[in-house]
């Protein structure tokens, strides 16, 4: 597995085992029985716009943290981005057309899987579900397109790419400062429209989110630059 | 900010302004330098001079600025400061005249005035500094002004007496930035005091507070060249005239010697100090310094290297002169501070025009130059004469004091030493003066380093070494008027002792 | 109770292993598969703390933490894959050449 | 106040987004006026908080224990500015940088490098007010993303490598955070700083946390032992990336660790955890000068630098865990000393991206930064040089700078409260920082033999250095002020602070 001196091992071993039985041992001295948050999650449920207790704690109670992990996907694809020569997916290498059946399989599942992505960012209100779980199915929708070689994800133009890339975050920052105009802290939802604000921004996190999936796991396909070395 | 309180700073900023504006001056703009030059010098010469007759009147300069709390910059003016003060503006206002003609021609003459300035900022800095914490903050600007002064000429030599220089000041710096602090911690306010401040303080204390004067003066030796910290003053040699001229005489040496000054009057108290028992090992050290410097100046044939190890021992009689606890004493260190500065000023400003004129480096080269440039040996003939302590100048009324004070203080081996040091300054002096007067010339002259000029040597270079020269004569002579550096040092010499 | 010792004690130990394969691993792919081991095992800790108590539902906030880590955790693994590549591209080897962790 | 507060956070991340959709003629025009309207708000915030104290704020109007609360003190504020003055210099020294010599266009580099920038810069100063545990590790993640996509920006084989290897570094270190934190809620199912400092009680639980979250902390501020991923990632990213990381980001991790300390573990800490991670500091110190004194490129020798500095920020941890929290003789020392430490990395911010930007100008006129190549560089570059001078003075601790009043205040601090032998390791370190700073001025001011060597380097980039380096020196003089600031709040009382409750 690696050219290490065995002792290499040995000692990496015994320092893994002996942090394990660390932590072990801490594990079984906490306190079986906490408080935990639970209960005063319970009792703002009523003006968190939604019923889904972990919804409700993601996109109001703590919702900077999330957008701040959009934030965090974001910089992952400029990262990704870096290394292409355009800001755009438009040179992916395109796949070869699929035979019929592939394709025709491919016709029929991607509109479905846009469908179940749909019903799963609006069941995120009520159960689990919600953004990130629905922007990862469109996101491999858009993925079985692009290996069918179906032309749609070329038509995507550099600028609409990126726009689609940013729009989750912008919104999800627009929708929270909007409310600072009227002296409230930064992401504070009206209780009566704190639903459709949330539905609002997953939605577009759910495009962004897609995008994003779909962009990092064609980006790190090997593109043009396999031939040409950089320096 | 009334005019008490803002001449400290003008004096100061005086050369700091010039100093700026010449760094950011380029290289050809020749005349513009020398007369920004000569108008800092000249200024700063003006305002010293209102200082003075300022405090001969009873007013007192302070300048205050707190830059954290219980961290105070303070510019104060008492008699002790005036005393380097003048000494400093006067004799910078001749090295920038000896500097300009010395320098006609040579590369990057910009920076070396920026620096040069700065210097001088830094030892007027040292000589007004009201507490420790400022005289720390311009001691260590010294060192930062001076570097690039050592390392001027960029040759190989002269980068490694600048690695060495470095390597002592910036250890010393260390030192004495631990003591400093260790001394705030303990103390609080560092303002210094006519007869120091440390006597309050319970006894408990007392054992750290030796701690801490050792720290101090081993800080402070570095500079001042006690024996076994003076490996760089030798060494540094190799900066062009003017810079050993002010390094040795004014700036560098001088800034060492005022420290230890400072220290033991005006922090710990010269009867708190000898109580305490720290003075007789600074005795014991000093008195060796004096003699060690001497030794080794015998067997110099360069002449520079000589006078550099003749600045070692010289440097000790001020050191010595404090740590012998008595008023005639401590008169006599103290004046010996000014009259070694106009002596060696001297003597390194004629070293330069040797060594410009004639290209003499060596002291058997300087057989029968006396005939060749009579006036500027002569003016190296008076300053030698006082190095010695030949009755008429300056050099015999320090030698005269320190020698009645050990007597008062009942330490007569201090006189042995005075003695033996006088015979090895004659050892050294007198066998050059004798081959410059009287033996024959035996080298052809080397080529001079200027255009011919009517006298033996550019104006610009005799005319300071020769005013240096007459300073010290008069110094000598009318060491008993009212005005000479020798009635301050009474003055402030009376101050020091508890009435 | 012991429903969570059994989590959190799996947790721990493949927290262990994880780390243990960053520092072993000399393949940049292995070593970042190891890196989301040890993810893995800090996520299981976090769901286990959930449902500890007997309660109506399991305390979201662990929830929300976990989603919150476990995006964070997909988009730095994604983001070393790039480089990893990129590093296979430029210099011929997917390993870190001086060979330390 | 409360309407200036978010947009700290929010405006650099929206020049972020904008620097990434704008065309690529508009892209530099909007990352510096994000720069200049980010800085105009932290100084308004500053001025605020001058004005009215520290601030808390709940995001989305939600109490603490369920909220994130974030809180800007004297301690935040002071990074705040840090960053922001820094950043200005950068930005304008980068738009320059970036530039084409011969065409003037902006290169590819230089589109890229200004979203993630202004997305460090959002994510640096939403780390410095943040109050909430999670938060913390969410920003560090971000941060630590975008930094490494900033090295990886120059795209050159050691750079790559450089880049892998400080991205591995910080994904375990947040992983190591992020379990303490996770055993933090474990025991008191809270994730606020203050709230969980009233809770915690010292346990195998808390001093596990604690463990596991200062290693990981100090993985990303590459202190001594665990700093093998700074210097190739300093040294080889271009020179406005090194200032950010060394100047900036190193910074983010050990205030975190600061925070820590004071807010949530200072009743958990004893004397000898003090004292390790003093010696760990000491070590930092010495390795990292020896190490810098060997080098021969001057921005490796600059990186080790980095590592060694770090390392005297180290020296506030012994003196604190020394002195019990009530003690009010000892407390004056912590107190001290933790403004030493914060003066320290305020001086070392500004010198240090003064002088990676001076390196940087090095690399763009001679083409290379090795040290034997910068004879003569104080005749043709004399700007620079003298920015790279004052900048050493500073960080050699030498009297007229702000390098100085930290170490004054660090030695007060430490020899006040007893622990004179941190003192030496300070005397040490400083002497060896000023070996391998004397001995790359050294270099600069030997004779140039062949001047058609030097290319013309744009003024600004010159004079971004040099104001930078000056802002270090200026500091020096009046430091009264900024110690007043950064103790608005007490920021280094570590008496046992109320439970800050569902109250706010």
């Amino acid at each position: 597995m690696s050219r290490f001196h065995w002792s290499m091992h040995v000692v990496c071993a015994t320092a893994a085992t002996f942090l394990a039985a660390v932590l072990i041992y801490t594990v079984m001295t906490l306190p079986s029985e906490p408080a935990g948050l639970a209960r005063l999650v319970e009792d703002f449920m009523n003006v968190s716009g939604v019923e889904h207790p972990v919804t409700a704690v993601l996109l109001n109670f703590r919702g900077y943290d999330t957008w701040l992990e959009l934030g965090v996907l974001l910089v992952a694809v400029l990262g990704m981005l870096l290394f292409q020569r355009q800001n755009d997916l438009r040179q992916i290498v395109r796949m070869p057309a699929a035979e019929p059946v592939l394709d025709w399989l491919i016709r029929l599942i991607a509109p479905m899987m846009a469908l179940v992505s749909g019903y799963l960012l609006w069941m995120g209100k009520y159960s689990s579900g919600g953004a990130f779980q629905a922007g990862v199915v469109l996101g491999a929708a858009c993925v079985l397109l692009w290996l069918s070689g179906h032309p749609s994800l070329e038509s995507l133009s550099g600028r609409v790419f990126r726009f689609l890339l940013t729009v989750g975050f912008s919104v999800f920052m627009i929708a929270g400062a909007l409310f600072m105009l009227s002296k409230q802290p930064f992401l504070t939802y009206p209780v009566a429209t704190a639903g459709h604000w949330i539905l609002l921004i997953e939605t577009a996190a759910t495009f962004s989110i897609a995008v994003t999936v779909a962009a990092l796991i064609m980006g790190l396909q090997p593109t043009y630059s396999e031939t040409e070395d950089q320096p | 900010m009334t005019f008490n309180v803002l001449l400290p700073l003008l004096v100061v900023a005086s050369s700091f302004v010039t100093g700026l504006l010449i760094f950011f001056l380029p290289e050809h703009k020749a005349h513009t330098r020398s007369a920004l030059n000569m108008a800092g010098a000249t200024l700063k010469l003006v305002l010293v001079l209102i200082m003075c007759w300022g405090v001969y009147r009873g007013e007192m300069y302070e300048f205050r600025f707190s830059i954290v709390l219980g961290f105070d910059f303070v510019l104060k003016v008492d008699l002790l400061s005036l005393l380097l003060v003048t000494l400093s503006s006067v004799l910078w206002f001749f090295t920038t005249i000896y500097a300009i003609g010395y320098l006609e021609g040579s590369p990057n003459r910009s920076r070396f005035f920026g620096f040069f300035s700065l210097c001088v900022t830094a030892s007027v800095g040292v000589a007004m500094a009201g507490n420790l914490i400022t005289f720390f903050i311009f001691y260590e600007f010294l060192t930062l002004s001076t570097y690039p002064l050592v390392v001027h000429r960029g040759t190989e030599e002269s980068l490694q007496a600048g690695r060495k220089y470095l390597w002592y000041t910036m250890a010393g710096g260390a030192v004495l930035f631990v003591g400093v602090v260790w001394l705030h911690v303990l103390v609080g306010a560092l303002d210094f005091q006519e007869t120091g401040f440390l006597r309050a303080w319970p006894a408990s204390l007392h054992g750290s507070f030796t701690v801490i004067f050792f720290l101090l003066i081993i800080g402070l030796g570095v500079k001042a060249a006690l024996f076994p910290l003076h490996g760089w003053l030798p060494v540094a040699m190799v900066a062009p005239a003017p810079v050993s001229a002010l390094l040795h005489a004014v700036a560098v040496v001088k800034a060492g010697a005022f420290g230890i000054v400072r220290v033991v009057y005006d922090v710990f108290g010269v009867e708190f100090a000898s109580d305490l028992g720290l003075l007789t090992p600074l005795t014991i050290a000093t008195s060796f310094t004096i003699v060690y410097g001497s030794v080794r100046a015998l067997t110099q044939d360069d002449l520079k290297r000589r006078l550099a190890f003749s600045t070692v021992s010289q440097v000790s009689y001020i050191a010595l002169g404090v740590s012998v606890l008595g008023l005639t004493s401590s008169i006599g260190g103290l004046v010996h501070l000014v009259h070694q500065g106009l002596m060696k000023i001297t003597l390194f400003f004629c070293a330069g025009i040797y060594a410009e004129s004639l290209s003499v480096k060596t002291v058997s080269g300087m057989k029968g130059i006396g005939r060749r440039m009579p006036i500027t040996t002569a003016a190296f003939t008076i300053a030698a004469f006082g190095m010695i302590g030949v009755p008429p100048v300056a050099g015999f009324a320090s030698k005269w004091h320190l020698g009645l004070g050990a007597l008062e203080s009942g330490q007569p081996w201090v006189i042995g030493i005075l003695l033996t040091s006088t015979l090895l300054n004659a050892g050294y002096f007198l066998p050059i003066l004798y081959a410059a007067w009287f033996q024959e010339q035996e080298k052809e002259w080397g080529h001079a380093h200027h255009a011919p000029c009517r006298y033996e040597t550019p104006m610009l270079l005799l005319f300071p070494a020769v005013v240096t020269a007459l300073l010290s004569l008069l110094t000598g002579m009318f060491a008993g008027a009212g005005w000479s550096p020798l009635a301050l040092a009474r003055a402030i010499a009376l101050r020091e002792y508890v009435p | 109770m012991t429903m969570f010792l059994a989590y959190a004690v799996t947790g721990m130990i493949v927290f262990a292993i994880g780390l243990y394969g960053v520092v072993i691993a000399r393949h940049l792919l292995r070593k970042i598969i190891a890196l989301n081991i040890m993810a893995g095992g800090v996520f299981l800790f976090l769901i286990s703390i959930a449902a500890r108590n007997s309660q109506a539902f399991p305390d979201p906030v662990p929830q929300a933490m976990l989603l919150t880590g476990v995006v964070v955790a997909l988009s730095a693994t994604a983001f070393a894959i790039a480089l990893a590549r990129r590093i296979y591209t430029v210099t011929g080897s997917a390993t870190l050449s001086d060979g330390e962790r | 106040m409360d309407t200036i507060f978010p947009w700290i956070i929010l405006l650099p991340l929206t020049g972020a987004i904008a620097t990434f959709l704008v065309p690529r003629a508009w892209v530099i025009r909007t990352g510096m006026v994000t720069a200049l309207l980010t800085s105009c708000m932290v100084f308004a915030a500053a001025y605020f908080l001058h004005q009215n104290g520290p601030v808390h704020y709940a995001v989305g109007s939600w109490a603490a224990p369920l909220g994130i609360r974030l809180y800007l003190d004297g301690l935040a504020c002071v990074m705040l500015l840090l960053t922001a003055v820094s950043g200005i210099f950068i930005s304008v020294y980068a738009c320059e940088y970036f530039k084409d010599k011969t065409s003037g266009v902006l290169k590819r580099e230089g589109i890229m490098f200004w979203p993630l920038w202004l997305f460090l810069w959002g994510a640096m100063n939403a780390l410095y007010v943040s109050g909430d545990l999670f938060n913390m590790y969410v920003l560090l993640e971000l941060l630590g993303l975008s930094a490494v996509g900033l090295v990886a920006l120059a795209g050159t084989r050691t750079v790559l490598i450089a880049g892998m290897r400080y991205l591995i570094a910080a994904m375990l270190g947040s992983m190591s955070y992020l379990l303490g934190v996770a055993f933090l809620y474990a025991m008191h199912s809270a994730l606020d700083t203050r709230m969980m400092g009233a809770l915690i009680e010292p346990g195998m639980g808390a001093a596990i946390a604690f463990a596991l979250m200062t290693i990981g902390l100090l993985l990303k501020t590459a202190l001594f032992p665990l700093h093998f991923w700074l210097p190739p990632a300093h040294a080889g990213s271009s020179a406005p990336v090194s200032a950010i990381l060394s100047a900036l980001v190193v910074k983010g991790s050990f205030y975190l660790l600061l925070r820590l300390w004071f807010d949530v573990f200072h009743n958990v800490v004893t004397i000898p955890v003090g004292q390790f991670l003093g010696a760990l500091g000491a070590l930092a110190v010495l390795w990292g000068s020896i190490q810098a004194i060997r080098q021969q490129r001057l921005k490796m020798l600059v990186a080790y630098s980095t590592v060694a500095q770090l390392g005297y920020l180290f020296a506030v941890f012994p003196v604190t865990a020394g002195a019990p929290p009530t003690d009010g003789v000892l407390g004056q020392w912590v107190i001290e000393s933790g403004k030493g430490t914060l003066y320290h990395a305020l001086a070392h911010a500004f010198s240090k991206a003064s002088i990676f930007l001076a390196a940087g100008i090095m690399v763009h006129a001679l083409g290379t930064d090795q040290l034997s190549r910068m004879r003569g560089m104080a005749e043709r570059l004399p700007l620079t040089t003298f920015a790279m001078a004052l900048a050493g003075v500073s960080l050699m601790g030498l009297p007229p700078s702000g390098g100085f009043i930290g170490k004054w205040l660090m030695m007060h601090a430490v020899l006040g409260s007893g622990q004179w032998w941190w003192a030496v390791v300070i005397m040490t370190g400083s002497l060896l920082t000023a070996g391998y700073m004397f001995m790359m001025l050294r270099q600069a001011f030997q004779p140039c033999e062949d001047p058609s060597l030097f290319k013309p380097v744009p003024k600004t980039m010159e004079w971004a250095a040099l104001i930078l380096a000056f802002i270090s020196i200026g500091i020096g003089i009046r430091a009264a002020d900024v110690l007043d600031l950064l103790m608005i709040g007490s920021p280094f009382l570590i008496e046992p602070i109320a439970a800050v409750g569902g109250a706010l």
